[in-house]
């Protein structure tokens, strides 16, 4: 157990703290107990910080299930400890600006704190966890504890379907996470990330690397909302505000950025993995771009801009994993710049994005509404909203003097080298990569001002808005205010973020690069003019017009008709699986036991016969055949034309007759086959079976005509056929197959072992005794069985429930 | 030797006897016209086959194995006991569910005497 | 012999399944009363047939029938009893209760 | 109509009486002979079914006072703790042992457990097959 | 000499039994019937931790060795599946019990409880195979009467299926055996395996491993499970339960016997069809699961999704897959009978088993609410639940074997097990609460005491999975080296 | 010699039995049936108790009894049933 576990499980071992202070201390606003938590691991955090930048990790296990390899343990590097301090940074800040943003009277605020804890201890495990499985556990806790904050206000119809979207498509993710997780298990022989990192080279060329790279991939996709499972972002901001701008933009969103990350030492290189993470990435990039464009609630907007900001992330951890290919060498270290600014970016986007949802909810506290259609010229009423707006959207879009300035030329930068790549088929695809680049950082920019002059300049129309306008309190803008001012600070000392916390990440990307001249690059605000810059200009000045001009171009989104989008597939999906799956099984559970019956006897008929034929197991050997008699032949036909006359007779009690001449022969057969305590017991058995049937037909009709339909007789005539000549086959092919001989031989010493003549008797009540006597018992429960079934009957003849 | 040997044929014989009794009342039971006319085959000549039959075996096993076996008496006695009783049932339970007889076989006697107030 | 049982046997069986897939009820029971006797035949023809004396020890018998299979298809045949038994009433008192003998009416509601 | 089965019952009354017998007599032979158990509990209930079928539910109870369902019951206890002594006696379960007495009168005589075991058997059967029939007959 | 062997089966039959006697006295025959079932899992658990330090355990009945007589054979995989499953019975009867449904009480519930869990436990220690089958006739035949007892339509006429389906998988079981014992000449496990082995399997012995395949497989609900919706949506919510964390397992475990310790030397032919078939079953589950508006049935679909997950891992013939599997069985013994009892009491909370028509029950019962959640959780093999180590397992071993589209079948349903149930999560326990408090059904702690149990075992298996884990490896030695049961099963020194 | 006579003897016994059989399978009514379905009974003992002499046997004595039993128990439930439906009552009313 090392400080690590600690701080992991502290936040979920505080759960139960919680829930028991809400009963103690009803007038307490939770949040001040709650807000102890991330606080206290933000500065456990921090002390860190020194270790981990002089390139040292800290590590430790605790064993849990030894024999799946199933270990506690928790690894910490650059690249975790950056994900760990902006889980518990912006833990902090969201905490304490939840305390102002939830109403202690009107909700439930210990569940609140108890799902945003178990969150924060599950994205500390993801982070933290070097063992594939305990990853993949924390994984899907961030999955549920999503769940349950989206469904806070569960009475809403919305928060319901916004959560089972994002349970199903996250969860979903993680599934196909976890195969990939066992296939590098079955490949590497090891649940520990850090070994199968060193193993690498073996691993490579198994026939499960590509799935694996994929499957797991899979699960970053859907956890961080690329395309095309980017759909149940929007919906998650059903959620409490803070929420979103914790779980959904902050953090568990990033789980995906931080697992491709991960696993960039292992996968990276490969051209599938480079295409999948670029491409995709680079896809969402634009395509979230283009959509918040036309969002008109302000957190849509804003989800679809952290959609569009997680793909540009991830296009760049996608463009670094090139170098990968090459090897380490000074020529591939241009290539990982792309990973830096990745994580240059993160750390920005968390810091804008976080307080541009804060901003949201505010607004949305303040007038109560976020529809950016009844909002405008809110500037004067709230100036100092305005100015984090400003400084935060305006960072968004990529402006000086802010930190999404810097990121921003750096991704030009990287897409730029990108193009000149001359493997995995760059040369010839590589210019689409600036190119959607600087599309999606157009749309990036108009929804950036789209979200600050909608809201806050234009004419105020108090007449749509629910409340009176204000300024927030103070506790509300605290938050925002350090997340801005951070904006502000990453812009001014890059360098000092770089040197602490972005170079030892690297070195946890990139652990062969370590010490490579260049791998970290210096960041610089002003560099020349170059391509970059140009770019940023056309992107401001395209912006700008566009923003302008909305009203004109807002009909291409019309070329995405509702009917066929992504989100429109995701619930086509639903409601088609659900109803193709009722009629399917609708078509053969239909209730009927005939068809039932014909399932079975036709799956016996075709594996049977199947394997019958195929293995050929069909020999007939009639040598070893005892001599037939010639009234055993009259037997035998006697039986089988009573057995067949069965079939055709009209009246129950005539086949009942046969029936009985069926048994009664078959008792004779018992005699003929020297079997004459089963003789006595099938003929006793044989009429009380009689009896049984003339008292039961008392209560019951003369049977009706079976369907003449050949429809169903010829099937059932089939079936049947089939079944004697099954039986029949099988039969003659096991006795000619005799392969050992019995050991009722034994049994022959029967009056020496059990002081018993007959042999039959001595098994049944000595050497088998067992089976006899839960035959009796068989025999007990079919009799106290037909009574309660007899005097035992509904109350009410139909259904009824228990205890009614 | 000779003596038991003969005693043997005898019971053979018996038995022999009684399986042609048994075709023979198989014969009735098929060719008879009604269900009284076949009952009569059925169960008394039916009976005195399986008592032949069962006589001779009776008598072949006291010869060959000098078994005298006091089951197969038992079984004698049951069959004389209960073979009528049944007959007797049969026919009864036929008459009451109403099953007619050939007119040219006979008169309905019971018809006009026991059964009459039951029929109406 | 064993081949002529089986046969029998075959027979039998295909009765038996003919008479299951039906849907009334009695033909029902009757379908698997048969296929007991069907599967105890087979069950002492396998075990070999008329291949000694009775199972029941006496001097100067050298060889004796198996006597396992028949023991086995004792404790089936009562079994069968017992299952045919509870079946039966069941049958009825389903008749009672539902108001039919005819199994294609007792769907069983899909969804209520 | 005046049912009239004077002569089912004079015979039956009998024939129960040798049915009686000879079931106690395969009951009792069954571990040289045929029989045992089962047959005898079976043929044993062949007689209860007999005098069922000769006179009515009702008298025949007056006669035989008796819960079946206990009978039954009775049985299976019987059979599975006659099974269960053998642990006393630290034996496996239902380990049977049987020995030779010399009697006076009787000569060489067998004595087993498995008797005992038997017994619940058939027991067991004839309450369970009794149960099931009177049941049947007695629902409307 | 291990009659403690005897006694998870013996125990509840002569207690069983001897109710009949005590039938005006409910309070008699509720405790001992606790008592009995307590004792029980006091006893499997003491064997269980005997036979893993000890090896196998054997009793030969009436001191008759095998192969003569019966015996019954203690590995670990069986003693591991008596002992859940007499704990599930444990739990199922308490609420029963606390349930009270007097009128099934007076007709002897509590004997064909018992009665059926005497069969459950037998067929998993027998060593026989007619005796196997006499044990599946017991525990059939309890069911039977359970089926039906209380005499509704509804259970009658799926009852009637039901029986009609098992009788039918009977005597074709009878059947096999018939053959077995015609080629083989013995019944005896440990010697068939060793026939078996000596014979190399020929042909005719695959085509009769398939007869088994087939009956087992009805039992299990492996393909076959047309039987498994209706009728386990006809029952009183404890027999419910009981039969849905039992029955089908049976099959299971005689599925895992035949095909590891027998009919093992053609898997190409056996385990291909046997992975084909766990296949169809979770692709039919799946779509049963997600199919209708009905609780039960969505449950009960899960049953067979489950079935197929389990099968998924004797197809992977390889020790991880049968090792997952085990965990899985044991996983899905305590799951499905916590999943049963809470549909169970939804129903009678709300006297509805339509999701669509309630709401908000989360606000009226938050306790049930977040057993619920666990359970699906757990069901879906999230972890720390108890259905992750097996999902785990499972995948590996069959990755490991190559078994591609099982592996995607397998995960896949796990989707489809969470989505069909936290569909009923989000309608039922979510949403406009509909039942003031003032007019909800109280639901006293007694009843939900049994529920609370069962989560917190889920919880506690899959954190303690380290616990389990000896006992399983060893399950799965037993498994994978048919000799060592021959050797624990056969040998007379 | 004596083997002869039997087995012809078993020959007819049964052929008589396959004429019973075809009365049970033609009717035409219940009673019909009934009776031969007796004769059947009947028959078959006399079936075994020569199959008994053949393999000189004394095991199946009992089965001749016990055949002769229950044909008689079947024979009257049989009748009941067609008188009355019921075989057996709950309380006779006289």
């Amino acid at each position: 157990m090392t400080l690590l576990h600690l701080l992991i499980l502290f936040p979920i071992i505080a759960v139960v703290f919680i829930v028991t202070l809400g009963q103690l201390a009803p007038r307490l606003h939770l949040g001040w107990a709650a807000l102890v938590v991330p606080v206290v691991l933000f500065a456990a955090f921090l002390t860190m910080v020194p270790t981990i930048a002089g390139n040292d990790t800290i590590s430790g296990t605790i064993p849990w299930i030894t024999e799946l390899d199933l270990h506690f343990a928790v690894y910490l590097d650059g690249l975790s400890l950056i994900f760990a301090l902006l889980i518990t940074g912006v833990g902090s800040l969201v905490v304490l600006y939840s305390i102002f943003y939830l109403s202690k009277k009107r909700e439930s605020l210990s569940h609140f704190y108890s799902f945003l804890l178990l969150f924060m201890g599950a994205m500390l495990g993801v982070v933290l966890s070097d063992n594939l499985m305990v990853l993949y556990l924390f994984w899907e806790l961030t999955s549920i504890s999503s769940f349950l904050l989206i469904g806070f206000w569960y009475r809403r119809k919305k928060s319901q379907y916004g959560a089972q979207k994002s349970f199903l498509i996250t969860v979903g993710g993680g599934i196909a996470m976890l195969v990939g997780f066992i296939m590098l298990q079955v490949m590497s022989g090891t649940n520990s990330v850090q070994e199968i990192i060193a193993m690498r080279n073996s691993i490579q060329g198994h026939e499960l690397f590509v799935p694996a790279l994929i499957l797991i991939l899979l699960g970053a996709f859907t956890k961080s909302a690329q395309f095309p499972f980017h759909i149940w972002l929007p919906d998650a901001m059903e959620a409490p505000t803070p929420v979103s701008a914790y779980l959904h933009s902050a953090t568990m969103v990033k789980a995906g950025l931080f697992l491709v990350a991960r696993f960039t030492p292992v996968f990276g290189g490969e051209a599938t993995w480079f295409w999948l993470v670029s491409g995709v990435g680079i896809f969402t990039m634009f395509w979230g771009a283009l959509f918040a464009v036309k969002q008109k609630d302000l957190k849509a907007l804003l989800a679809y801009s952290t959609i569009s900001q997680l793909g540009l992330i991830m296009s760049l951890f996608g463009l670094g994993s090139a170098a990968l290919h090459g090897g380490a060498s000074t020529d591939s270290v241009v290539y990982t710049t792309a990973i830096f600014v990745a994580l240059f970016h993160l750390v920005n986007h968390s810091t804008f994005k976080g307080a541009l949802f804060m901003i949201v909810g505010i607004v949305d506290h303040g007038v109560g509404t976020r529809d950016i259609r009844k909002l405008g010229g809110l500037m004067t009423l709230m100036p100092v909203t305005f100015t984090l707006a400003v400084i935060s959207s305006f960072s968004m879009a990529g402006l000086p003097p802010f930190n999404g300035f810097l990121s921003k030329e750096m991704f030009f930068t990287a897409t730029l080298t990108a193009k000149e790549m001359n493997f995995f088929s760059m040369d010839t695809w590589g210019m689409m990569f600036p190119v959607i680049a600087l599309a999606g950082s157009v749309f990036t920019f108009t929804y950036s001002m789209v979200l600050v002059f909608k809201t806050f300049a234009g004419r105020y129309k108090r007449d749509k808005l629910e409340k009176n306008p204000h300024e927030a309190p103070i506790g509300l803008l605290i938050s925002p205010i350090i997340l801005c001012s951070l904006v502000i600070l990453l812009f001014i000392f890059p360098n000092q973020l770089s040197k602490y916390l972005l170079a030892p990440a690297m070195n946890g990307i990139l652990p062969t690069f370590q010490g490579i001249e260049g791998l970290i690059p210096k960041i610089y605000a002003w560099h020349g003019f170059n391509t970059e810059l140009l770019m940023t200009a056309i992107v401001v000045v395209l912006g700008f017009v566009l923003v302008r001009t909305f009203k004109y171009w807002k009909e291409i989104y019309d070329l995405f008709p509702q009917r066929i989008s992504i989100d429109q597939g995701y619930q086509n999906l639903l409601a088609f699986s659900e109803s193709t799956s009722n009629s399917i099984t609708n078509f053969y559970m239909t209730g009927f036991l005939r068809h039932y019956l014909f399932y079975i006897y036709g799956f016996l008929l075709i594996v049977l016969s199947g394997t019958l034929f195929l293995t050929g197991s069909i020999v007939i050997n009639t040598a070893d055949d005892a001599q037939i008699g010639i009234y055993e032949v009259l037997l035998v036909l006697i039986m089988a034309t009573a057995a067949v006359s069965i079939l055709f007779t009209k009246s129950r009690m005539t086949a009942t007759l046969l029936n009985g001449v069926l048994g009664y022969s078959i008792a004779i057969f018992f005699v003929l086959f020297r079997a004459p305590d089963l003789a006595l017991t099938q003929l006793v058995v044989e009429t009380v079976t009689t009896v049984l049937f003339l008292l039961c037909f008392y209560h019951l009709p003369e049977w009706s005509k079976e369907d003449r339909n050949l429809k169903v007789r010829i099937p059932k005539m089939v079936i049947a056929i089939g079944m004697g000549v099954l039986t029949v086959l099988i039969s003659l092919s096991a006795q000619g197959n005799k392969l050992f001989d019995s050991i009722s031989s034994f049994f022959e010493d029967s009056y020496e072992l059990a002081g018993g003549r007959n042999i039959v008797n001595s098994i049944l009540g000595d050497f088998r005794a067992f089976d006899t006597m839960l035959e009796v018992v068989v025999l007990f429960i079919a009799g106290v069985g037909v009574y309660t079934l007899i005097k035992l009957k509904s109350p009410q003849g139909g259904d009824t429930n228990e205890r009614k | 030797m000779i003596e038991s040997e003969i005693i043997k044929l005898i019971g053979a014989i018996m038995v022999l006897l009684g399986s042609i009794m048994a075709i023979i009342s198989a014969y009735g039971l098929i060719s008879l016209p009604d269900v009284y006319t076949r009952s009569h085959a059925g169960t008394k000549s039916s009976t005195l086959a399986v008592l032949l039959t069962l006589t001779g075996v009776f008598i072949y096993f006291l010869a060959a194995e000098h078994y005298l076996s006091i089951r197969l008496v038992l079984g004698i006695v049951f069959l004389y006991l209960t073979a009528p009783v049944a007959g007797h049932l049969i026919c009864r339970a036929a008459y009451v569910s109403g099953i007619d007889i050939k007119k040219e076989i006979t008169e309905d006697e019971i018809h006009e005497n026991e059964y009459q107030t039951y029929r109406e | 012999m064993e081949t002529l049982i089986t046969l029998l046997v075959g027979v039998l069986v295909s009765v038996a399944t003919y008479l299951l897939l039906s849907k009334n009820l009695i033909r029902v029971v009757l379908g698997t009363a048969i296929l007991s006797h069907a599967v105890h035949l087979l069950l002492l023809t396998m075990g070999g047939l008329k291949t000694g004396s009775v199972p029941i020890l006496e001097d100067g018998v050298g060889t004796y029938t198996d006597a396992l299979p028949q023991a086995l298809i004792l404790t089936a045949i009562v079994i069968s009893f017992a299952v045919t038994a509870f079946f039966l009433v069941l049958v009825y008192r389903t008749y009672q209760t539902a108001g039919t003998d005819n199994l294609n009416e007792m769907r069983g509601s899909s969804d209520e | 109509m005046r049912e009239n089965d004077v002569i089912l019952q004079t015979v039956s009354k009998v024939a129960v009486f040798i049915i009686l017998t000879f079931g106690m007599y395969l009951f009792l032979s069954g571990h040289h002979n045929p029989g045992g158990g089962f047959i005898g509990g079976l043929t044993l209930s062949s007689a209860v079914i007999l005098l069922y079928i000769a006179f009515d539910v009702e008298s025949v109870n007056k006669g035989i006072p008796v819960d079946f369902k206990l009978v039954a019951a009775a049985g299976v206890l019987i059979s599975v703790l006659s099974g269960t002594g053998a642990l006393l006696f630290g034996a496996d379960f239902l380990s049977q042992s049987f020995a030779y007495f010399d009697l006076p009168l009787l000569g060489k005589t067998e004595l087993t457990t498995v008797v005992l075991f038997e017994a619940g058997v058939a027991l067991a059967v004839v309450g369970v097959v009794v149960t099931i029939l009177i049941n049947i007959s007695e629902d409307v | 000499m291990n009659n403690i062997l005897v006694f998870p089966m013996v125990i509840p039959v002569i207690t069983g039994v001897a109710l009949l006697f005590f039938r005006s006295y409910p309070a008699v025959q509720r405790w001992s019937t606790i008592a009995a079932m307590l004792s029980v899992f006091a006893i499997s658990l003491w064997i269980l931790e005997d036979v893993r330090s000890n090896g196998i355990m054997r009793l030969d009945f009436g001191g008759w060795t095998p192969p003569f007589g019966i015996t019954f054979v203690a590995d670990s995989f069986a003693m591991l599946l008596v002992a859940a499953a007499s704990f599930v019975s444990l739990i199922c009867m308490l609420y029963a019990v606390f349930a009270g449904d007097k009128r099934r009480e007076y007709y002897f519930q509590y004997t064909f409880m018992l009665l059926l869990i005497a069969g459950v436990n037998g067929a998993f220690l027998t060593g026989d195979l007619f005796n196997l089958f006499v044990c599946f006739e017991v525990m059939l035949l309890a069911s039977y009467v359970l089926m039906t007892l209380g005499g509704e339509k509804k259970q009658l006429t799926e009852g009637i299926k039901y029986v009609l389906i098992n009788i039918l998988s009977s005597w074709l079981f009878l059947l096999g055996l018939a053959y077995v014992y015609g080629t083989l000449g013995t019944l005896n496990f440990a010697q068939l395996s060793l026939r078996i082995a000596e014979a190399g399997q020929p042909p005719i012995l695959t085509a009769i491993s398939i007869l088994f395949l087939a009956v087992f497989s009805l039992k299990a609900g492996l393909v076959l499970y047309f039987w498994l919706p209706g009728s386990y949506s006809a029952l009183p919510t404890a027999v419910s339960a009981l039969f849905a964390a039992l029955l089908t397992k049976v099959g299971v475990y005689a599925l895992f016997r035949t095909f590891t310790l027998l009919f093992y030397h053609e898997p190409s032919i056996t385990h291909t069809i046997i992975g084909w078939m766990a296949i169809t079953t979770l692709a039919g589950g799946s779509l049963g699961a997600i199919a209708y508006v009905d609780i039960r049935k969505i449950a009960a679909y899960n049953v067979v999704i489950a079935i197929g997950f389990i099968l998924v891992g004797l197809a992977s013939n390889n020790a991880a897959g049968i090792q997952g599997s085990i965990y899985y069985l044991v996983h899905d013994i305590v799951i499905k009978g916590l999943l049963f009892l809470i549909i169970g009491t939804i129903i009678y909370l709300t006297s509805n088993a339509r999701l669509d028509r309630t709401s908000g029950l989360i606000t009226n019962y938050p306790i049930l609410g977040w057993i619920f959640l666990i359970t699906t959780l757990s069901l879906g093999g999230v972890p720390p639940f108890s259905g992750f180590a097996g999902k785990l397992m499972i995948g590996q071993g069959a990755i490991s074997s190559g078994e591609y589209v099982m592996v995607g079948a397998a995960f896949l349903s796990s989707l489809f097990v969470l989505y069909s149930l936290i569909r009923i999560f989000l309608n039922m326990f979510w949403g406009e609460v509909l039942i003031p408090r003032k007019h909800q059904i109280p639901l006293p702690f007694p009843l939900l005491a049994p529920l609370v149990v069962l989560a917190i075992v889920t919880i506690g298996l899959g954190l303690g999975m380290d616990f389990m884990a000896p006992y399983v490896t060893d399950a799965a030695t037993v498994l994978m080296n048919p000799e060592v049961y021959i050797e624990g099963a056969l040998d007379n020194e | 010699m004596t083997t002869i006579i039997f087995t012809t003897a078993i020959v007819l016994f049964c052929v008589a039995i396959g004429m019973a059989l075809v009365r049970v399978i033609k009717g035409p009514s219940l009673p019909d049936r009934v009776v031969s379905f007796d004769v059947i009974g009947v028959n078959l003992i006399s079936v075994v108790a020569v199959l008994g002499a053949i393999l000189n046997t004394a095991a199946y004595l009992e089965v001749i009894l016990i055949i002769a039993i229950l044909a008689f128990i079947s024979t009257i439930a049989f009748s009941k049933y067609i008188e009355r439906g019921v075989i057996i009552d709950r309380k006779r009313n006289n």
